[in-house]
């Protein structure tokens, strides 16, 4: 079968970290991986090179504003804008986990083969409008995540959190696919924007099996999301699992499942208003519980990773709450939002590992005094924390203010302030953070322990750290060009929402 | 034929589901695809049901059997938690869920008007047809489907591999 | 270079915060060049704002900078900076407390002096932009930008109980300008745009009711900063804790962006809100200076004193701005720089005590006047200026206060301008009892106590320090005039554009003659130094 | 053909009844079973279950080939997640020497 | 010279500055220079600002210096105005001032805060002059509040004791209560004129007053006279001046007697055709006048402290100020300053003479004798105590006598209060007088080492005698024969262009006589009683304090009132500020506002926390429940 250079454009972006995903095993076969370091640097070598060849493609693909297609796989400019996200996302943790699984005293070649695959998997689940593609990519991203959530096997706690990520993860996944099997079988098509079509022209929009369809179909989405109450699985596979996985999970995970669900939702399933009218009115309820839940309980963890994990679920509410809105524009924010969280969570979970901080470390107590040891991690810190509470002039504000503004101006003005209230609980929780790395001076315990171990070399991990803070700082300051540019044009030219 | 099949199917997932013992859980819900393929069959599809048997009996079962006799976790669970809310709540949704089901699906136009206009339908699933379709329409499936095993595998591995 | 040139308001923004980041890159080692850069960058800054803001004479705006700046779904944000009347002196009470202050605390901080120096220049850009922002947007930026600094400032160079204290002052504030942001996005949305001028029109043609709330998300987020009773909590707290530096900044310019902040915006913005709400401002800011003053009376900590002092002081400027009455508002501009400048000399001096002391319990002192002379009189100054002695600050602008209260054209106005007199009493009552406990009576010999470990009077730094403050406090007792001149123009303007009521007099009919005030000698400058005797003959 | 009868006889709304009890079964499996084997087990019933709504309206939208193709792929993730599931039990019960989900719960709070 | 002018309050104000800041490192030599000079300087440019004034063909001259505090329609000048009235009352601080510097070179020659004394000292008649000179109302307040500030430095200028830090508080804070009432009065005046400055508001007082309203004025009025009682030591806010002795004795002398205290009445003076549109206000002025009187006479009467004695005194006389005020007589209540101005002073510095000589001691029944150690010191005490028991022909008779007759014609009774009070002031002035001079010494030790003051200090006393003596010659009553000067010399001033009713019109020289006579009798009567009750020491007066021992004890403690006020004022107001500060911000605002919103948050935290039991099948339970969730909203 011969291929069109279109449909190659399309692929590519997806072949290239394939490969990279197939060739890394291959390197590690049957070698003792933790000594011989120039397997390791090939391996990570391939990886970076696969993600980001990627991504120069991508991007190339962009600046020309093609927007190939191969077969069900639409690399439109939404898909474009999903493979950048996830990339970034991808880059930034493997670079951080070549630091952080250097502190914990081993290194897998099957880990960066593993998130090689989900990152395939991320960018065609964002990328189609097929329901059975959509499947396979849901459980191309899920599975190896299943399996990075308990790759830590020195801890019982790591195959304990993948263990309830997978099961919670599959009846979730199960419930998605009897979604989607009932509106495609009642529409007749198993590309969803077509049985949506359908079922409207049949009359069949408010079918109650339609109904419980794309009910189903949205569990499977904010599930994801970790949306409350299917949230319940996020706090303990992010402990579980290695800090860059914990950070990449938190952030591409979510970002693609919001992107999906904004393709399929307002997007493929516009024809059934009725279902919008319904998502709208489930999604504020959520959205509310989600706030109040995710913020309430992060305020009370001792444990830096769940206080991050119950954060993510709270800016899920955040980022729902442009479901609400439900306008243009308020998908626009909450793509730019989207890129800001990316940089403020890698950010926040790179800072673990750059502190140095491995297995149940964690806690807030062991952040002590971090800030002056180390001060450009811990302005970076400063940064990422006061851009998480929505501190203007980062980028987190800009991103709360898009959305609360479209809010506001679609009349939610209930919603909106229900979502400051939220985030004053949230800058609480996030002061903490910094309270443990500024305002308070290590135990002598701490300090003695410290002195016993190694100084932390974690010049990776610093790295990406200083690169999302720029990030978020460039959030603040050059809006215009990130929202406008970047997350307007992937929502106008990929979903044809803002015309 | 079809009732027959549905009971073979619904009761053994629900001696499934009330076996204490997991051993002959897992030998119930071998009863359960047997009674899937025979829809299957009902349903003019012997090759899904083929299928049906070959992989999910033949391969998946087996592992998990095989799984639970490594493990020699064929213990029998131990007496409820002293919580009881869990089950009765669980109880209740997935009651509510069954009855819930039966009446949707009748009030549901859509199956309706399905069942009248495709009851007459002739079959026509062949296997010719499934491949040429897997290989013309659903490249991109079939290509990510063989990606989602090597990942499985690797990801079993990863998990599993006793020298690391 | 032009660019320089031709953006004198953003270099004075924008400088300290630049040069603040450069000295967060220096190494920890280098604190005390960076505490001498910083020092260097606030005082090129003080130089530089006198320069250009003094030079430019006249109505209006003396420098303004406006440009469209970015356009965030929808709505545009411009950048744009401007000093006039209404915040000159304000703009000029930053740049001149920032170095004083840092020279002031020059030695009270032991360990990471640089960081504090960043710190300190970039909490003086939120202040200066603040100030100076014409655009609700920028100005909602800075506004919650000033949090960032001080909070570490508290957090980290603080007292016993600073986590609490940072977290209690950066939420509270969060708090009111979180639901503020509602408000304006709210408003944002019906004007399209976050111009000031647009917003208030927008405004007008809202329902009354709406523009209440609008106008009360504005106050409390304004009253907290000021702070207003009952939204006052977080400051004794913050103020106690925070070091020197940081109370003097607090007090000194950060509560006066609360003031600001009717004046510039809410009551501009909504009009007959701010009016229809006169007097509920008017009750809790009498309640405020009544209540802070006799609350200031039983502290035990010389700090807390002060700090509800300030609650009371701050409590006349907004009792003047609800006067809605030239004289008012005039004193309430006048008294915000008078709070700036005595009550950070307070602190000030309190730092200074407790440097020697290590404490600021009142009771721990006694006879300080035996030991620190100069230090007493210097304290002593300050104190008359802090109550309201005739000829230093805080009379002239406590009397306008109170006179434009009770002229105002609210029916209550009298009441509470005679109610508010009080607060002059009080003041002097926990300020004088203060004064006398620590500084008069038999030396207090107690081994722990804080006179006994007072041992050197103040060195020539500090009284550098002081002594700007001292001409300031009379200049401005003597000559208000040259702090006022220029808010005077706009205020009338403002107070007519809102068609705030005239302000009543005891007399039914005008007065057919009413005679001319002493005119002014025609000479030009004039101080009781440089005498034109006239002769009136009446 | 009422409702009733076209369950009793094979319609397609017997076959999703069927296969919605047979997702209804596969979840309760999930809530009231301990035992982490059987919960993955009513995993897989509740994979089965789509399974049989998936032909059933292929059955009567006239032998839909897709809907086979589909079938194969649901097949295959299936075996995805056996493999990588059972490999979480197992290390799971390395640790912890237990398949009892209730006792695995040291992630809380 | 009228350009000079300026330098009349600002000289002293320059040596105040110079004494302060320079005057330790420049030596008491330099500070005696400096600060006798600028006063004396200040007296010579006031003598010929008077002359001056005297030259214009209104009496009145105003200086403008400026521009103060101008905004809206508020204007206020820095600007002087110098008529009768603040002229003579220039001469007056400038004068008894000087005195008052010149004895003070002696009196605190030994003192280590020499140079901070004269700083205070020069401080204090600049602020007096700016609140006799200013032309409008703020600029008198500047003074007003300015002296306070002296007062109350030189109050708690022993700072290192325990009592004077007090005292002065006391004093600067008793008088924080009475300015309220000047400001007050201010924003009325202002509110009802327009302007306030003096001249103006007298100007517009006349033709506006109906248009304001009377109650305004009588308002205004009581708000000014409230003010007034606190600076002028009347009822309810005499309390400090008693303790005000705790400074040194110069400084009781000119503040405490001559001057400060007597601002009160001068400003009463100045604004008497207001005053006189209030009739209200006048019966209050009047009848708090002739209470305090009473009053403090009484209390004077059992006081050990010879300088508590003069102190009481001094409030009871200026009791009788404002009882002339009240009773219309603005120049006879001058008038009644101007002599006790002269013969307070005078015996407040005979006092400081005597403790000077008896080594700082105070007690009254530890002195004796001294007649014959302090020749100058009894001479010129005798002419001050003649002249405030009112013995005919005396300046104090004067004056007195003048009050008292406008007493009586405006109430019998007020007559009757001022002569029960000058009865218990001749007894107690003698009592005193004999027990410091006369019969044995008591204090062997003390006597032996008295001796009688250098010539700074007895100067001042003669030239001060002289005064006393001299002073009757600006207003022998016109019902003896005089022809009471001093009221046509102030009624430009205190008339300013109003008519008031002349009291001659309603009396009778042969009424005056008559009134004259008796109060004349009773007190020299009361004198004689005083005089015989202690020439033999304390026998007698022990042996009535036996008699009478509630009363005794009552007026020794001065009725109670201190610890009245402590008991009930001020302790229920700390105690009310403490209420405030634990219930309301600590617990209402703090506790329940903002920490019980935190608490209730965290505790939902740890609520919400529960749910995270981290059974799978719990997490399971609840996405289930969620789907529940979902298909109700979606289906329904």
């Amino acid at each position: 079968m011969n291929l069109t250079p279109s449909q190659w454009a399309a692929l590519l972006p997806l072949l290239i970290p394939t490969l990279g995903a197939c060739l890394i095993p291959l390197m590690s076969l049957d070698k003792d991986q933790a000594s011989a370091k120039w397997i390791r640097g090939a391996m990570y070598g391939t990886a970076l090179l696969a993600v980001g060849a990627s991504f120069w493609y991508l991007t190339g693909l962009w600046n020309t504003g093609a927007q190939p297609s191969f077969f069900q796989l639409r690399m439109d400019r939404l898909a474009q804008f999903t493979g950048i996200f996830v990339l970034v996302a991808a880059a930034l943790t493997i670079l951080q986990s070549w630091d952080h699984f250097h502190q914990e005293g081993w290194v897998k070649g099957e880990t960066l083969s593993l998130l090689l695959f989900s990152v395939v998997g991320m960018m065609l689940f964002a990328s189609t409008t097929h329901f059975a593609v959509l499947f396979l990519g849901l459980e191309l991203f899920s599975i190896p995540l299943y399996a990075l959530v308990g790759t830590v096997r020195a801890r019982a706690e790591s195959a304990e959190g993948g263990m309830k990520y997978f099961l919670t993860g599959a009846v979730a996944s199960s419930c998605f696919l009897m979604g989607g099997v009932l509106i495609c079988g009642l529409g007749g098509n198993f590309d969803l924007a077509a049985a949506a079509l359908t079922l409207k022209v049949q009359g069949l929009a408010l079918d109650p099996l339609v109904l419980v369809g794309a009910a189903l179909l949205l569990l499977g989405f904010l599930f994801k999301v970790s949306a409350v109450p299917f949230h319940q699985w996020t706090p303990d596979a992010y402990e579980a699992s290695p800090h860059p996985i914990a950070g990449f999970m938190s952030v591409a995970t979510k970002g693609v499942a919001f992107i999906a669900l904004l393709r399929i939702f307002p997007g493929s399933l516009a024809p059934l208003s009725g279902v919008g009218v319904k998502l709208q009115s489930v999604v504020a309820v959520l959205a509310v519980a989600t706030l109040v839940l995710g913020n309430l309980t992060a305020l009370v963890q001792t444990n830096v990773k769940r206080m991050l994990a119950y954060s993510s679920i709270s800016h899920a509410g955040y980022l729902m709450l442009a479901f609400v809105a439900g306008t243009p524009a308020a998908f626009s924010g909450m793509l730019y939002y989207l890129v800001i969280y990316l940089a403020m969570n890698m950010g926040a979970f790179g800072l673990l590992t750059a502190f140095g901080l491995v297995g149940e470390h964690t806690t807030f107590d062991d952040l002590r005094g971090l800030g002056w040891k180390r001060p450009a991690m811990g302005v970076a810190a400063a940064i990422f924390m006061l851009s998480l509470a929505g501190i203007p002039p980062l980028g987190g504000f800009f991103g709360k203010y898009m959305i609360f503004r479209e809010l506001v101006s679609t009349g939610h003005v209930g919603m909106a302030i229900l979502g400051v209230l939220a985030s004053l609980v949230s800058a609480y929780y996030y002061l903490r953070f910094l309270v443990a790395l500024f305002l308070q001076a290590p135990s002598a315990e701490a300090e003695r322990l410290a002195s016993d171990r190694p100084a932390v070399h974690a010049p990776y991990a610093g790295a990406t750290v200083l690169v999302a803070a720029g990030i978020v700082l460039a959030g603040g300051f050059l809006q215009t060009f990130l929202a406008d540019g970047f997350t307007r044009r992937a929502l106008v030219d990929g979903l044809g929402l803002i015309r | 034929m079809f009732i027959t099949f549905a009971l073979i199917t619904l009761l053994g997932a629900l001696a499934m589901l009330l076996q204490k013992n997991v051993i002959v859980a897992g030998l119930c819900m071998v009863a359960t695809f047997f009674g899937v393929a025979g829809l299957f069959v009902l349903l003019g599809n012997p090759v899904a049901a083929a299928l049906q048997i070959i992989v999910y009996t033949g391969a998946i079962m087996v592992l998990v059997l095989f799984v639970i006799m490594m493990l020699n976790s064929h213990e029998e669970e131990k007496a409820e938690s002293p919580r009881p809310i869990q089950r009765w709540v669980s109880l209740a949704l997935v009651a509510a869920l069954a009855v819930g089901s039966v009446k949707l699906v009748l009030a549901s136009p859509g199956v309706k008007a399905l069942n009248l206009q495709g009851a007459a339908l002739p079959q026509a699933t062949t296997l010719q047809k499934v491949g040429a379709a897997l290989f013309a329409d659903h490249l991109l499936g079939f290509e990510v489907a063989g990606l989602l095993l090597l990942a499985a595998m690797i990801g079993a591995v990863a998990l599993t591999k006793r020298n690391l | 270079m032009t660019w320089l040139t031709s953006h004198p308001l953003s270099i004075l923004v924008f400088g300290p915060a630049l040069l603040g980041f450069l000295l967060l890159a220096l190494p920890h080692k280098l604190g005390r060049l960076s505490r001498m850069l910083g020092l260097m960058g606030a005082l090129a800054i003080f130089a530089l704002s006198l320069a250009w803001l003094l030079g430019h004479r006249g109505n209006g705006a003396i420098l303004a900078e406006r440009a469209a700046w970015f356009t965030l779904v929808g709505l545009p944000v411009d950048y744009a900076l401007s000093v006039d009347g209404l915040n000159l002196w304000l703009v000029l009470l930053t740049t001149f407390l920032v170095p004083l202050t840092m020279l002031g605390t020059w030695n009270s901080l032991k360990d990471r002096l640089g960081t504090f120096a960043a710190l300190f220049l970039m909490l003086e850009t939120g202040m200066l932009g603040a100030l100076m922002a014409q655009d609700l947007f920028f100005f909602y930026l800075f506004w919650e930008a000033m949090l960032i600094p001080m909070y570490f400032m508290i957090g980290v160079w603080g007292g016993d109980e600073r986590r609490y204290a940072a977290n209690k002052f950066f939420l509270y504030t969060l708090s009111g300008s979180l639901l503020w942001l509602v408000a304006l996005l709210y408003l944002a949305n019906k004007a399209g745009g976050f111009n000031p001028i647009l917003m208030g029109q927008a405004a007008t043609l809202l329902p009354f009711d709406v523009q209440c709330w609008l106008f009360i998300a504005f106050a409390v987020a304004f009253a907290i900063k000021v702070p207003l009773f009952p939204l006052h909590t977080w400051l004794p707290d913050a103020h106690v804790q925070a070091p020197t530096a940081g109370s003097v900044i607090l007090a000194g310019v950060l509560l006066k962006l609360g003031g600001y902040g009717f004046i510039r915006f809410a009551i501009p913005m909504f009009p007959q809100a701010a009016l229809h709400y006169a007097k509920p401002l008017a009750i809790l800011s009498v309640i405020a200076i009544v209540y802070g003053a006799l609350v200031a009376m039983v502290q035990r900590d010389i700090k807390k004193l002060v700090a509800y002092s300030s609650v009371s002081h701050m409590g006349f400027v907004m009792l003047g701005l609800a006067s809605f009455t030239v004289i008012g508002t005039q004193g309430a501009m006048l008294q915000m720089l008078n709070h700036g400048i005595s009550t950070g000399a307070l602190f000030l001096l309190v730092g200074m005590l407790y440097d020697r002391a290590h404490t600021r319990m009142i009771a721990d002192f006694g006879g300080v006047a035996v030991k620190m002379p100069v230090f007493t009189t210097f304290f002593f100054i300050v104190t008359l200026s802090s109550i309201g002695l005739p000829l230093t600050n805080g009379f002239v602008g406590e009397f306008w206060i109170l006179n434009g209260t009770f002229l105002s054209g609210f029916t209550w106005g009298r009441l509470y301008a005679c109610l508010a007199t009080s607060g002059v009493l009080l003041g002097a009552v926990y300020m004088l009892w203060m004064f006398k406990r620590v500084f008069w009576g038999p030396e207090n010999k107690d081994e722990d106590s804080g006179t006994h470990h007072l041992h050197a009077d103040l060195n020539a730094r500090e009284i550098a320090v002081m002594l700007p403050i001292v001409v300031l406090i009379f200049w401005m007792g003597i000559h208000p005039k040259t702090f006022v001149a220029i808010s005077e123009a706009p205020v009338a303007a403002l107070l007519l554009e809102i068609k705030a009521p005239a302000p009543r007099t005891f007399v039914l009919k005008p007065a057919v003659h009413r005679a001319p005030a002493a005119p002014a000698p025609a000479s030009g400058s004039h101080g009781h130094a440089e005498p034109a005797a006239h002769e009136v003959h009446r | 053909m009422s409702g009733m009868d076209a369950i009793l006889q094979g319609g397609l709304q017997g076959y999703l009844v069927v296969a919605l009890l047979l997702f209804a079964i596969g979840l309760a499996t999930v809530l009231l079973r301990r035992t982490l084997l059987m919960q993955f087990m009513g995993v897989e019933l509740m994979l089965n279950a789509a399974n049989v709504a998936l032909l059933a309206f292929a059955r009567f939208r006239g032998g839909d080939t897709q809907a086979m193709v589909f079938y194969l792929f649901i097949i295959a993730v299936a075996a995805c997640e056996a493999a990588v599931g059972l490999a979480l039990v197992i290390g799971l019960y390395r640790h912890r020497d237990t398949t009892d989900s209730d006792r695995a719960a040291s992630l809380k709070q | 010279m009228n350009k000079y002018y300026w330098l009349i309050p600002i000289l002293p104000l320059l040596g105040s500055a110079f004494n302060g800041l320079l005057g330790k490192r420049a030596g008491k030599g330099a500070v005696t220079f400096v600060g006798l000079g600028v006063v004396l300087g200040s007296l010579l440019l006031a003598i010929s600002a008077f002359l001056t004034m005297k030259g214009m063909p209104d009496h009145r001259l105003v200086l403008g210096y400026g521009e103060w505090m101008a905004t809206g329609t508020l204007q206020v000048p820095f600007d002087l105005a110098i008529d009768p009235l603040s002229g003579t009352m220039m001469l007056v601080v400038t004068g008894i001032g000087f005195l008052i510097h010149l004895y003070s070179v002696g009196y605190m020659h030994e003192d280590e805060g020499y140079a901070r004394f004269f700083c205070y000292l020069n401080l204090f008649v600049f602020f007096m002059l700016t609140l006799v000179l200013g032309s409008s109302l703020v600029l008198m307040f500047v003074g007003w509040e300015g002296v306070g500030l002296c007062s109350y430095l030189l109050i708690g200028y022993f700072f290192e004791t325990d009592f004077a830090p007090d005292a002065g508080l006391k004093a600067f804070l008793t008088n924080r209560v009475g300015d309220l009432g000047v400001a007050i009065g201010m924003m009325v005046l202002f509110a009802a004129f327009g302007t306030l400055t003096v001249g103006d508001i007298l100007t517009q007082a006349g033709h506006l007053a109906p248009e304001v309203g009377f109650g305004v004025l009588t308002f205004a009025t009581l708000m000014l006279f409230f003010g007034a009682t606190g600076k002028s030591a009347q009822l309810p806010l005499y309390l400090w001046l008693p303790d005000a002795m705790a400074g040194p004795t110069p400084v009781s002398a000119l503040i405490h007697a001559a001057t400060m205290v007597t601002s009160g009445i001068y400003m009463i003076c100045r604004l008497a055709p207001v005053f006189t549109l209030a009739p209200i206000t006048m019966d209050v002025v009047a009848w708090v006048g002739a209470g305090t009187a009473l009053f403090a006479a009484t209390i004077g009467l059992v006081q050990r402290d010879i300088k508590k004695v003069l102190a009481y005194s001094t409030v009871s006389q200026l009791g009788y100020m404002f009882l002339g005020l009240g009773a219309s007589g603005f120049a006879a209540g001058f008038f009644h300053v101007f002599t006790h101005a002269w013969f307070k002073a005078l015996l407040f510095l005979g006092a400081g003479s005597v403790i000077h000589a008896m080594h700082h001691e105070q007690d009254l029944f530890k002195m004796g004798g001294l007649k014959a150690k302090m020749p100058a010191t009894f001479w010129t005490m005798l002419v001050a105590t003649l002249a405030i028991i009112g013995f005919p022909g005396t300046s104090g008779f004067a004056s007195k006598d003048e009050i008292l007759y406008l007493a009586y014609l405006k109430n019998p009774m007020l007559w009757v209060i001022g002569v029960v009070a000058a009865c218990c002031t001749a007894f107690y002035m003698l009592r005193l007088f004999t027990l410091t001079f006369l019969g044995k010494p008591r204090d062997h030790h003390a006597f032996d080492h008295a001796h009688e003051s250098p010539v700074s200090m007895t100067l001042p006393l003669a030239l001060l005698a002289v005064g006393t003596v001299l002073a009757v010659w600006l207003g022998w009553p016109k019902a003896f024969g005089g022809d009471f000067r001093i009221e046509a010399w102030l009624a430009p001033a205190t008339t300013f262009g109003q008519l008031h009713g002349a009291h001659g019109e309603h009396g009778s020289h042969a009424l005056a006589w008559g009134l004259a006579s008796v109060s004349t009798l009773l007190g020299l009567s009361s004198a004689a009683f005083g005089y015989f009750s202690y020439k033999d020491g304390l026998a007698v007066s022990e042996a009535r304090a036996a008699q009478f021992p509630f009363l005794h004890r009552l007026l020794l403690n001065k009725y109670y009132v201190d610890e009245g006020v402590e008991l009930y004022l001020l302790r229920p107001i700390r105690w009310f500020g403490n209420l405030l500060w634990k219930l309301f911000d600590v617990i209402l605002i703090d506790g329940v506002g903002v920490n019980l919103p935190g608490a209730l948050t965290r505790v939902s935290g740890d609520f919400t926390a529960l749910f995270q039991t981290g059974r799978v099948r719990n997490y399971a339970l609840s996405m289930a429940l969620g789907a529940a969730v979902l298909l109700y909203v979606f289906l329904k």
